[in-house]
């Protein structure tokens, strides 16, 4: 089993989601975040005090998957994630020991 | 309030002044139950704050147009000592003089206290009743509860009325009533799931002190618009009103922060509403000084009403009793000690007075509170059984009543396209709707 | 807004009463304003808040200083049937009496209308348009198309007025008007990205109640302030306002029930808006009973014309077609059937006065809806052309105009100093500035 | 304010018109205060936002009660040309006229003034100071700087007042004394952790430009209510205000958009308050034409001032000195410029009225601000040294004065049951309290 | 060592933590998150407008353990976090090289 | 590769963020989190109602890096994050078998 994590920009999500759903994941896990990286942040000012915002938002996409699908996944992302501008993010993948749904206990491929 | 007598003078000119006063002061007493709906919407978990809201904004849909078709003409026909004559329904010969102001100027007045009393027990039954019985029990109480008890009051053909009991500007009608009810409901309602085990915390505490700001600055109509003209009256209510609601608040964090340490905001703002409820009967009755007292003896006695519910284990979500049953109750009785001639009303205990105001008040808020409780109890009960219950189920409960009775989220998050926003747009109904 | 001959009595002293309510009404409608950035703020996306509370406040700025200079006297200057003349401008030779009230008290009153009225259609052009475009917009719009159809109206020689037309606080002027412009404007403007296909859901569905109370409140001086008095005219005017926009709120939330299942809060704050809209031409006019009937009509049919941008693909974002376009005409039209002389109006179909009076008024907002859509689109089209667009970038429409136009984000998250609070504070300008 | 003499007329009547609108004026000054503690409370981080609107509410509690009893007849008792006697002490004598209106009526209207001059300066204090001191420091303020310099510049006994200083609703009693103080304590308390380096954006703009609309709304009552009556007088004080505020407004923004590239709502929102603040001493004396110099003006050197604190290094957190000292000493210096006999002033410089006026109220001010600013610092340092310092720890510092000196968080995150959430309720102490 | 991450209803959080609380765990970290998966999210109307929401509020619990407690951990978690009904989440386990305790600096299993 | 996760006091952020910079990170990721542990929560009141909050805000860092720099970089972290009082969070280690940069799809140490 693996976990394909993706940090994506927010309005992808939707693409990405519904990639996802057309290939075949039955399940993912979204949270918000924020990205430091190459793509620079903004510009505030409240009463002449310059501020830089330096983190930009972002989508962190989990997905639990089977070793033999990961790679696949991790393509299926990457593409309905792209927009070619920087700042599109980043998917990694991890390995996983094991995976149990808790509504009935089941283990490993089972549970997804 | 003081007497309503609804002498008719066609051809008589209003007072421009005493009118300008009235109207503005309605405007006010509209503006409370907004207020209001902040005050409690503020303190309900974030999955029920629309929920809230809405009972308060329906009820001025609802007791809005009730009001003016019945409503009015049950609480201020003539009618005998119990309840109004149907003279009046749907504002018939309302075109001539109250006073010195035009009849639906005092009309609208009073709609705006019969819509907030309602309202005030929203607080009461707050994060688990059904919408569809929520209105049923709105529109039956407005008509069989409040009018009646307004027109015992405050209609000179009214039993309290004539008893003598004084009731400046609701503190029996509108406080002490809507507490009696929120209590029968809450009651009737039962304990929300997980209480008073679970947290329960304010979801937004800034939105509680707006609408503490709003009511206070609404209650100036309230009170002082009670006086029905702008002269010395208007000016003494406005004075004690102030000054009690400051009080009050002082009294109420004095106890927060001997017993828990802290002064909270959550406790200023409840002072100052407790403050605001035990000045309202009395407001015309007291001196400015009197009012001090008053105030800071509602707001430490409200503040330790509150805790009530967890020694007798009736589940009243925001306080209506510890605040409005208590707070009435309070302001009613203390007339028949701090009332003075001097400033308008009767001579209380401590002012030489004897006994007999305070009895006159007891005998008012008493009977009208012991109706208030049965015939809600009673409403209440029946509505239950016509829907099959008045809860909403278990899983709504902890889902939250947002979603499921009102289909809509009070807030999204900041960055637009993400998590909570993503939804897919069906084709809207309301196209098909249109161009069917 | 009952006749507004400026007779000018430099002696007489002002009724006071008179005076100070529509004082008072002059700083309710000041409020509306505000109430509508919160109305319109809480319905946009969490990244376009600050843009839409921006329009509607710099409205306040530029409009209110346009007014005195020359806006009151394009619109309440002698002149002829079309336009005022420039006899006022700069608020010359107003210090006497207009009536009872002082010239500037009216001044000032009608001051507020002028400003809320462009601010009306930032809901349609809502998350896209340019600040620069929009100022510009709104200034040649206030002078050009808000002074010229008030003049119609509401002054003594406008050919509306001498027609016979009725729009008592303006359903013509101020919501029929915005609501034509704001069509004209949504379609110069084109439609949103994603728009109606991605979600754009409110991102805080309590301020938009928040908005809607404070609109109700303000409302009662917008229309029963338009007494110019404080007496019978403007008890009925409060009357039949609170008694439609009650009804009116009824009759949104009966239809999304029906149509869509739930009752919303975003209905029951858009039905009340709704029926504020409607009752405002009428109000002088109607009886309380009519009113019911307005407002429930004003609601349903409101609610139903919220859909049309779907069926004919304009998109007024925040829906002021179907809601002050759709409820201004409906209200204006319905005077000619529930106007009542009994009530201070013409008689209207329902009431025996036969088709004259409807002609009146369909002639009356047929031409201000006609001109005001067209005049609007010429100036959208040459604001555009001077400005090179009207619209951000693509990119800024998906980041969001708060931070992109504004350079400032709404909300903060609430742990300080992480995530969105993480920046580092440059040598502020401002220092640099006063040292220089 | 005009002059108050207090003339006792026991039997006559008030003026209906003239009292409806100070009582009106009366409440719209007291939603003032929880305006301003929106306005700031939007301003502060998410962890503060409670003890700032905690700071203003409890000063319209604590201020509410110290005004009827002395301070009151400190401001407005006979007393001589310093301060008041104790004549009224209690609100003693005051049941007769003053003028048209009752006394009392004009007790209340001045009570709001004297809330909200001390909440003033809780924007310069913000973030770091302990509760206990800053009750302390109101309670003497309000005693020994805001009653005296009322007396001063109000009472017909003032030295300032005989001087022939004007000051028609309170730009030097309350807004150039308000940010004196401010001044004063932001020295004395030092600069927050982390300032001017770490970033302190507002957690809340909505809240800041929710919290401006009402202080414009309540201004009303603040400046057209310094009338004492709804006359001529009033209308032209509205006028201006009204003007003036709009004009700041677009004098803000202007100076932004050339300094800083971007026009903002914080700034949109400060150049409206700017605005309120200059013009309040001069609404009654300059025409409506004037008053757009005045506020242009006044934006424009307001939004410049707010970079005086990085200059010269005091940590005036909200930048009430740039606002309130600066916007008040601007105003009152310019009556001695565009003060006009026609509207009701000294003809100032640029009317021909030569030094004369101008030099009385350099004078005026100048001793007002110098008063407050040595006053405060005084009674700072005494409460420091009776209270062992006036700060809370670094730690709170850090955590937030929210959870530490309240204990209560603003926001509950919507998630219900997650997350922060995730509390155990404790036996409440109310329970125990209440059987005990 | 062993990184638990659990994937929970929002209301079971007091629970779970109550139950790894009794179990010994004596530190974990919580943060919002969404989830996307069988359990079908909610409609939302506005203004006539139909929006179908199909992420449904989770919470995301992270617990670090040693290699010989994970099993144990996770059974602990799966029974609180249980209600039977779609939607109760998933649990899973990943490999962790290191873990240090930042204010001591401490390692491995000290570092818990 | 591996990825190492940090939870770390909020105020400390900027500092981290800094001496990750220092060093040479290129980018990070950032959400909110809130932790439960030995630093004690605080508590609240509400009309005399007690309730005790044992969650404390915290802030979760996530850095890709090469396998050489990991040590490294949680010693950065280490460093700049700590106050040496309770509650100052811990850092970990995570394998991970491959990153893609999403916006040009290129694999591994390129990537980052
Ligand atoms: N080393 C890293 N570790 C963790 N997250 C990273 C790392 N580098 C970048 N990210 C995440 O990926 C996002 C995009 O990275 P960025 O450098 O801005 O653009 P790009 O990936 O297109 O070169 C960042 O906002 C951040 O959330
Ligand atoms: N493949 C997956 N990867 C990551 N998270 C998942 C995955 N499948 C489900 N989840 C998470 O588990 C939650 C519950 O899953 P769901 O399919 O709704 O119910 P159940 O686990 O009871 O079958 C989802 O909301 C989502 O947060
Ligand atoms: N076993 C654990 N698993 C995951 N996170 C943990 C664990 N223990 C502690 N944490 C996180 O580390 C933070 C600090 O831990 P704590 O025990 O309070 O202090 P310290 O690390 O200084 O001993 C916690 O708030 C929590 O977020």
């Amino acid at each position: 089993m693996k976990i394909v994590v993706a940090i994506i920009k927010p309005h992808k999500l939707d693409e990405v989601k519904a990639a996802l759903e057309a290939f075949g994941v039955q399940g993912l896990t979204v949270s918000e975040a924020s990205g430091y990286g190459r793509q620079r942040g903004h510009t505030e000012v409240y009463r002449g005090a310059e501020y830089t915002v330096d983190l930009v938002p972002k989508v962190r996409v989990e997905v639990l998957v089977d070793d033999a699908d990961a790679a696949d996944v991790v393509e299926v992302i990457v593409k309905s994630a792209q927009t070619g501008r920087i700042g599109d993010g980043k998917v990694w993948t991890v390995p996983v020991d094991d995976v149990v749904r808790v509504r009935t206990g089941e283990h490993g491929v089972d549970a997804l | 309030m003081v007497s309503t007598v609804a002498f008719l003078s066609f051809a008589a000119k209003p007072d421009t002044g005493d009118t300008a006063w009235v109207l503005a002061s309605a405007a006010l007493v509209l503006l409370m139950t907004p207020g209001l709906a902040f005050f409690y919407g503020g303190m309900v978990r974030g999955k029920n704050v629309l929920n809230m809201l809405m009972m308060n904004f329906i009820t001025m849909g609802l007791v809005g147009v009730l009001w003016v078709i019945v409503g009015y003409t049950l609480a201020f026909g003539d009618g005998g000592a119990l309840v109004g004559d149907l003279n009046h329904w749907k504002l018939n010969n309302t075109s001539g003089l109250s006073g010195t102001i035009p009849v639906l100027a005092f009309v609208m007045f009073q709609a705006m206290f019969a819509i907030i009393t309602p309202a005030l027990f929203t607080g009461s039954i707050a994060d688990r009743i059904k919408f569809g019985p929520f209105l049923a029990i709105i529109t039956v109480w407005s008509l069989l509860v409040y009018s009646p008890i307004a027109h015992w009051v405050w209609s000179p053909n009214g039993w309290l009325f004539k008893l003598g009991a004084e009731d400046f500007a609701g503190g029996t009608v509108v406080h002490a009533n809507a507490g009696a009810a929120g209590l029968a409901l809450a009651i009737v309602l039962g304990k929300r799931k997980g209480w008073p085990r679970e947290p329960m915390r304010p979801h937004n505490l800034p939105f509680v002190l707006l609408g503490a700001g709003l009511l206070w600055f609404g209650w100036f109509g309230f009170n002082a618009g009670s006086a029905l003209g702008a002269g010395r009256t208007a000016a003494l209510a406005f004075t004690t009103t102030s000054t009690a609601t400051s009080a009050a608040m002082l009294g109420w964090v004095l106890v927060e922060k001997i017993r828990d340490g802290h002064p909270t905001t959550l406790g200023a703002a409840s002072g100052a509403v407790a403050g605001l409820v035990a000045i309202t009967p009395a407001c015309a009755f007291v001196t400015p000084f009197g009012s001090i007292f008053l105030g800071l003896l509602a707001g430490g006695v409200c503040a330790l009403a509150t805790g009530l519910k967890f020694r007798f284990g009736y589940d009243d979500a925001l306080d209506v009793v510890g605040v409005h049953l208590v707070g009435g109750v309070l302001g009613a009785l203390l007339i028949g000690f701090l009332g003075s001639k001097k400033a308008g009303g009767a001579n209380g205990l401590l002012y030489g007075g004897g006994f007999t105001q305070l009895g006159k008040q007891a005998a008012a808020v008493g009977a009208s509170v012991v109706y208030s409780f049965v015939a809600t109890l009673v409403i209440a009960l029946i509505v239950k059984a016509i829907f099959k219950g008045l809860r909403v189920s278990e899983e709504v409960e902890v889902e939250g009543l947002d979603i499921n009775l009102h289909a809509e989220t009070a807030y999204e998050t900041l960055t637009g396209g993400s998590v909570r926003a993503s939804v897919s747009a069906a084709a809207p109904k309301a196209d098909a709707e249109v161009s069917a």
